[in-house]
């Protein structure tokens, strides 16, 4: 079980919770219960976010593992110049 | 795979010296090829008719009369590529930007081309074509595009991410928020409260090279594109995608870039060039005139800032909140989501609240420019900590030291940092002769910090070890300011041979897997990344063939110094094998020897500046002149020191043009005012003092050497540290960038009558 | 569209005079070009004058100096001797562009394309300075203030060229000088400017004086109440803020992309002043 | 539209071409005569990409007409090096990381061994305002400033 925190308009889209805990063990696993148990949330995950994990922005990687007690935020995916 | 990405903090040969670039020769030679350098036979000229009006229904085009002019080949309107309607949101909208369909959303929007035999034949064919506009009401300012009153662009929008699900449509498709703690117990808590509203105007990239590409399409449905962009890869996707092609089929190759600072991450003209290719089944080249450029590329957004800050007489700071306005142009975008992610991204706060809305306007479509969106909330936020500070009694660089975030301080944007930069580079600033410095009359000093993510992404590199022992290094990422330089000192690091035995090129994407493009600062980090793991993965392959010459075990093979070494004392009397040795038997030992490495560079580290600086002001005139300007920024590790000064150095020349003079100026007729070099005022070198630049490395642990993205982050901190230079000049606080002469001498003589 | 390159001032008026469609005519192309760039003018015939005898040079004379209407800017500042005599016009026609511009554009070129903003122009019309027009008509001397009427409009009828712009030989005691306001260093299009000429008595007191303004009009135009103004002095403070007054008060600006009104007038008047302290130093007047 | 037949010199070669009446000496150049090293960054004289020397005079290549260069002597960037020994400039553009795109760099050349022809010895203001008609958005000029300074110094010694 990992505790997943949520960037405001994501929180809105989750009914209002900005911490969601999640039964995953990597990213593909989390993304995938996101959707299923927030379903508001999956066009944005189709789209793309984000995973920080312990200060470590993800952007692509489903197999990283979520340590346990790690801390995890998502952020939307980001533009660069 | 099992490549390490973690920091080593091992010390260099070749990393943090300062070669020659390998595109150098090509470039001061006049025989380096850009976007328009390239040529093919047979090919036609294309152009493009662009809507005069700011926002108008297109009723009807009729070509006809175009078509028949002699030595026109091809006409395309929207009519002409795929109705994407029901299709992929975003793919529609970066369709209709390329030719609108059925709106023009902003002067210069393309409504047609045409594919010609010439330059003057494909002009005259414009004037032929007919256009039947329905003028429309339109709005280009953000805040006026914001009230319940300015012509909808999109009434098909609805703002997202409101509590409750508005009924009416909206030119605001977004609210985002970020934020932790609370901020009305912040406040509560405040001595002092700095209360402040900023506009930005928009502003554009300015690279010296407008886009320009050559379009070949095949009958048999095989494509070519050569184009200047950041990335050939995402072209190649974009432009299949749009037009429904395959995406192995195009083959997109990256020429030489004259500059793109996130202007050429986007496709504009090149699906076009590929229309017009296959409509005429001929070669075309498109190349944009400046005009076009300012007019129908992607500037940044215009701004609308209001910001709020609380501190205690010991100068922390207990609440901070900033509500951020950003123009998008006439599509979504998520540029006032990146301002609110950023802007307090420098300070430790326990109570931070930020609120993005991204703003519809009948302006082109917003694209990235540099660290896109974080000058703009830096130039608030840090106007607004300057304001405090002075509210307080405290010394600008003190207040910020006593407010830096640290490592582990939770981020204003979400997750806790890691080891980062922004406390050294203000005791280094702090330290700087610069800022003990006397200044003189009408002169004013101002710093400021900024902040910038960087980014990682999916990288893919080849090294090919030639049978004479030369290394040459394939990359996809392109090249915007000397990054073959750097990849070739990483290669050369990395196999511990000469920096003159490895030639980096960037390949084609027929030649090299998916690369992202070169954006977010990206380029050096990801392909070092994949660079080391590439020359890590020759390593092997070329310990084997040592092992395999001395018939010995792999793994009693070590590689040191560009040489193979046989490990233990049974081997003594096995002398080294040289890099070159070994490749020029490879052709006996099992053929070619390559390494290849694909991966996604995760763990960009944060990147954060402070600048200062001191201006000028001539009080009868409000004419600036920047007199001293200083740069410190965290590279993490400086793989080519120069290069990395040049960055830091052109990121603070494009902050300065943004802060004094450059500017998008619209007339009442929703058209561009000044879509030319002229008008549209770059600094100039006789504008400009010397630039000093202080390179900090604190390593970043998720990447081998240590080596953050270093490209972005120097525009940030500009427009905040000129504003605040200003502001002490004259005595008065400057809220609206640029402060072009007129802004200031107003600002002088508000005060002077009180 | 033809291109044709006359070897004489009559056959060029001629070819100008007998041309059906849109007539140009090409001397240093900074402006002819970049409207062609533009779509702004597509001209049937283009007449290059730089290939006519004379119009290439700077002449001296007993009266003064003839600058041909062919005579790059950058020729005017390697002339020591129009340096020495008009530093004010020298460095106006100076200030045109870049160097690579300055290597093309002519100070007749910068008076016909009668832009309010055109550099040369207000320091030329301080100066006094006078055209030399040849047409069908014949020969007529014009003063350059006469030449622009409108921007993009000059007094010019078909068929005539300026052949040579003519500048006085200096009297003892004299100085011009000529400040523009840009918001950068280089390159802009002036938001304001002021040219002045004066001459000294011998106890340095102001015996004439013009003063003319650009970008703040229609046309350049010419202050005849600043040289009322300044006759007499020796910009003293009070002489100096009625100048800036008077400036001022003669500007009839508009909003746009360079300026604002009130911008445009504020600094007109700063500009004269600081243009007639320049050109009262280079007179001698302390 | 008639073509215009000229003569002319470019880096040092007799060169004959023909062009339309309204074409620029840079399109010339450009796709007639294969010389891709000035550059169009406007087309208006305001980035000074496209710079040649015309009989000894800086210019901008896109404000001149094709048919002006008869009888006259064009150098472009292409003829700046001596074989493969290069001009100081472009040794010190080189050595200073003077360029990072390069869009500007054969402009910046051309206009820099113009202004030491002229001024052997310039200050470094004398070099930024002589070399204010040539755009960079990458540099922040400084590293040219500094190449071009340190090419007056090899260039007085030679």
């Amino acid at each position: 079980m990992v505790e997943v925190t949520l960037w405001g308009s994501l929180a809105a889209l989750a009914g209002g919770k900005s911490k969601v805990e999640i039964e995953a063990k990597d990213i593909r696993e989390l993304f995938r219960k996101l959707a299923e148990q927030y379903p508001g949330l999956e066009p944005l995950i189709e789209k793309g976010i984000a995973v920080a994990i312990d200060g470590t922005i993800y952007r692509d990687t489903w197999s990283k593992e979520l340590p346990q007690g790690a801390e995890i935020f998502l952020l939307p995916r980001l533009a660069g110049g | 795979m099992n490549f390490d990405p973690r920091y080593s903090g091992r010390s260099f040969t070749s990393v943090g010296t300062r070669p020659i670039r390998p595109d150098g020769v090509d470039k001061v030679t006049g025989r380096a090829r850009y976007g328009a350098d390239f040529n093919m036979a047979g090919q036609l000229v294309g152009r493009v008719l662009r809507s005069p009006h700011a926002h108008a229904k297109i009723r009807k085009i009729d070509t006809s009369k175009a078509e028949k002019l002699a030595g026109v080949k091809a006409v395309i309107t929207a009519a002409d590529l795929p109705d994407l309607t029901d299709g992929d949101a975003a793919m529609y909208d970066i369709l209709d930007n390329c030719m609108a369909r059925e709106k023009a959303f902003y002067d210069g929007h393309a409504v047609a081309a045409v594919a010609a035999v010439d330059a003057r034949t494909a002009r005259q064919a414009l004037k032929l074509i007919e256009v039947d506009y329905e003028v429309l009401p339109h709005v280009v300012d953000v805040d006026e595009a914001m009230k319940h009153t300015a012509p909808l662009l999109n009434d098909a929008i609805f703002t997202e991410g409101l509590d409750e699900k508005p009924v009416k449509p909206s030119n605001v498709t977004k609210r985002t928020q970020f934020g932790h703690g609370d901020i009305q117990e912040g406040f509560g808590q405040a001595d002092f409260v700095v209360e402040r509203s900023f506009k930005t105007e928009q502003t554009h990239q300015g690279y010296i090279e407008p886009h320009a590409c050559v379009a070949n399409v095949s009958s048999d449905g095989t494509a070519d594109l050569w184009v200047c962009t950041q990335g050939h890869f995402v072209y190649r996707q974009h432009c299949a995608q749009l037009l429904g092609m395959e995406a192995s089929k195009l083959r997109v190759t990256s020429s030489e870039i004259g500059g793109g600072f996130g202007g050429k991450t986007h496709v504009w003209a090149e699906p076009v060039a590929l229309a017009l290719s296959r409509k005429a089944g001929r070669p075309v080249k498109l190349v944009m005139t400046r005009d076009e450029v300012f007019r129908a590329s992607g500037p940044t957004s215009a701004t609308s800032i209001d910001v709020r800050i609380g501190a205690r007489k010991d100068g922390t700071i207990t609440a901070a909140e900033a509500t951020l306005r950003y123009s998008c142009g006439p599509y979504a975008g998520m540029w006032a989501e990146i301002g609110a992610m950023t802007a307090f991204a420098c300070y430790k706060l326990d109570n931070v609240k930020t609120v993005g809305y991204e703003v519809l306007v009948n302006r082109p479509k917003t694209a990235a420019y540099r660290a896109p969106s974080a000058p703009m909330a830096a130039f608030a936020v840090e106007s607004a900590v300057d304001e405090l500070a002075k509210e307080i009694g405290m010394d600008p660089v003190d207040f910020r030291i006593r407010n830096a975030a640290q490592e582990g301080t939770r981020s204003s944007y979400g997750p806790v940092y890691g080891p980062i930069g922004i406390g050294p580079t203000l005791e280094a600033a702090k330290n700087h002769p610069h800022m003990k410095a006397p200044l003189g009359k009408n002169q004013g000093r101002g710093m400021a910090c900024g902040f910038w993510f960087n980014f990682g992404g999916q990288t893919c590199t080849d090294l090919n070890i030639g049978m004479d022992g030369s290394v040459s290094l394939a990359v996809g990422t392109v090249d915007v300011g000397g990054s073959r330089a750097s990849l070739s000192l990483v290669a050369a690091e990395e196999l511990g041979i000469d920096y003159g035995q490895v030639k980096a090129v960037v390949a084609d994407t027929s030649s090299l897997g998916y690369n992202d493009m070169t954006d977010g600062s990206r380029g050096t980090f990801s392909s070092s990344m994949a660079t080391i793991s590439a020359a890590r993965n020759a390593i092997k392959v070329l310990r084997e063939r040592a092992a395999q010459t001395w018939d010995i075990p792999v793994d009693d093979v070590i590689w040191e110094k560009g040489h193979a070494i046989a490990k233990g004392e049974k081997y003594g009397n096995l002398a080294a094998l040289s890099l070159k040795e070994i490749a020029a038997a490879s052709g006996k030992t099992g053929g070619p020897i390559a390494g290849h490495s694909e991966l996604v560079a995760d763990g960009a580290g944060v990147s954060f500046a402070t600048h200062i600086c001191d201006i000028e002001v001539d009080p009868e005139t409000g004419s600036t002149r920047v007199l001293r300007y200083t740069v410190v920024q965290d590279a993490g590790k400086a793989v080519h020191p120069t290069y990395v000064e040049g960055q830091y150095q052109g990121g603070a020349a494009q902050g300065i043009g943004w802060a004094l003079n450059e500017e998008y100026i619209y007339g009442k007729d929703g058209r561009l005012q000044n879509p030319g070099f002229l008008d549209y005022r770059i600094p100039v070198c006789s504008d400009l003092p010397m630039i000093d630049t202080q390179i900090l490395e604190i390593p970043n642990p998720n990447h081998p050497y240590g080596v953050r993205g270093v490209g972005e982050t120097s525009i940030v901190p500009p427009l905040a540290a000129i504003a605040n230079a200003v502001s002490n000049a004259v005595g008065v606080r400057m809220t609206h960038i640029p402060m072009s002469p007129p802004r200031i001498l107003a600002a002088i003589e508000a005060e002077r009558e009180g | 569209m033809r291109y044709i390159r006359p070897l004489s001032i009559e056959d060029a008026a001629g070819l100008l005079a007998g041309s059906t469609g849109t007539a140009a005519i090409l001397a240093g192309g900074s402006d002819l070009l970049v409207r062609m760039k533009g779509g702004f003018i597509e001209p049937d015939l283009i007449v290059d004058i730089k290939a006519i005898e004379g119009l290439n040079e700077i002449r001296e004379t007993s009266e003064g100096f003839g600058i041909g209407a062919a005579v790059p800017c950058a020729v005017l500042g390697e002339s020591k001797a129009l340096k020495k005599a008009w530093p004010g016009v020298v460095e106006a026609a100076n200030l045109i562009g870049s160097k690579q511009v300055q290597g093309r554009c002519t100070i007749v070129g910068n008076l016909c394309n009668a832009s309010p903003a055109a550099d040369s122009v207000p320091a030329l019309v301080a100066a006094g300075a006078k055209a030399v027009v040849v047409g069908p008509g014949g020969r007529r001397t014009i003063a350059v203030e006469a030449v622009p009427t409108g921007p993009g409009k000059t007094s010019l009828a078909k068929g005539e060229i300026i052949e040579a712009i003519l500048l006085d030989r200096r009297p003892p005691r004299a100085g011009d000088a000529y400040l523009r306001f840009i918001p950068r260093t280089e390159m802009d299009i002036a938001v304001v400017s002021a040219g002045v000429n004066l001459t000294l008595d011998e106890q340095g007191r102001v015996k004439s004086a013009r003063l003319a303004l650009g970008a703040v009009a229609a046309t350049v135009i010419l202050v005849e109440e600043a040289a009322e103004v300044l006759v007499g002095s020796k910009l003293d403070e009070a002489t100096l803020e009625r100048l800036a007054k008077v400036c001022s008060g003669a500007c009839r600006p508009i909003d746009d992309k360079r300026g604002t009104i009130e911008f445009r007038r504020k600094v007109a008047g700063v500009l004269a002043k600081r243009a007639a302290i320049a050109a009262y130093k280079r007179a001698g007047g302390k | 539209m008639a073509g215009v037949a000229v003569s002319t010199t470019i880096n040092g070669d007799d060169v004959e071409y023909l062009c339309q009446p309204d074409e620029t000496l840079l399109d010339v150049l450009r796709d007639r005569l294969g010389l891709t090293g000035a550059k169009e960054g406007c087309g208006t004289g305001d980035c000074g990409a496209c710079s040649i020397i015309l009989d000894d005079r800086l210019v901008c290549s896109c404000l001149v007409l094709g048919a002006e260069a008869e009888g006259r002597r064009v150098e472009t960037i292409e003829g700046m090096a001596h074989g493969d020994s290069l001009h100081p400039l472009q040794q010190k553009f080189l050595e200073h990381a003077a360029l990072q795109c390069g869009i500007c760099t054969p402009g910046f050349l051309i206009a820099a061994k113009d202004l030491l022809a002229k001024n052997p010895d310039p200050t470094e203001e004398e070099i930024r305002f002589g070399l204010a008609g040539n755009l960079c958005r990458c540099t922040g000029y400084d590293k040219i400033v500094r190449a071009v300074q340190d090419a007056a110094s090899v260039m007085k010694g030679a």
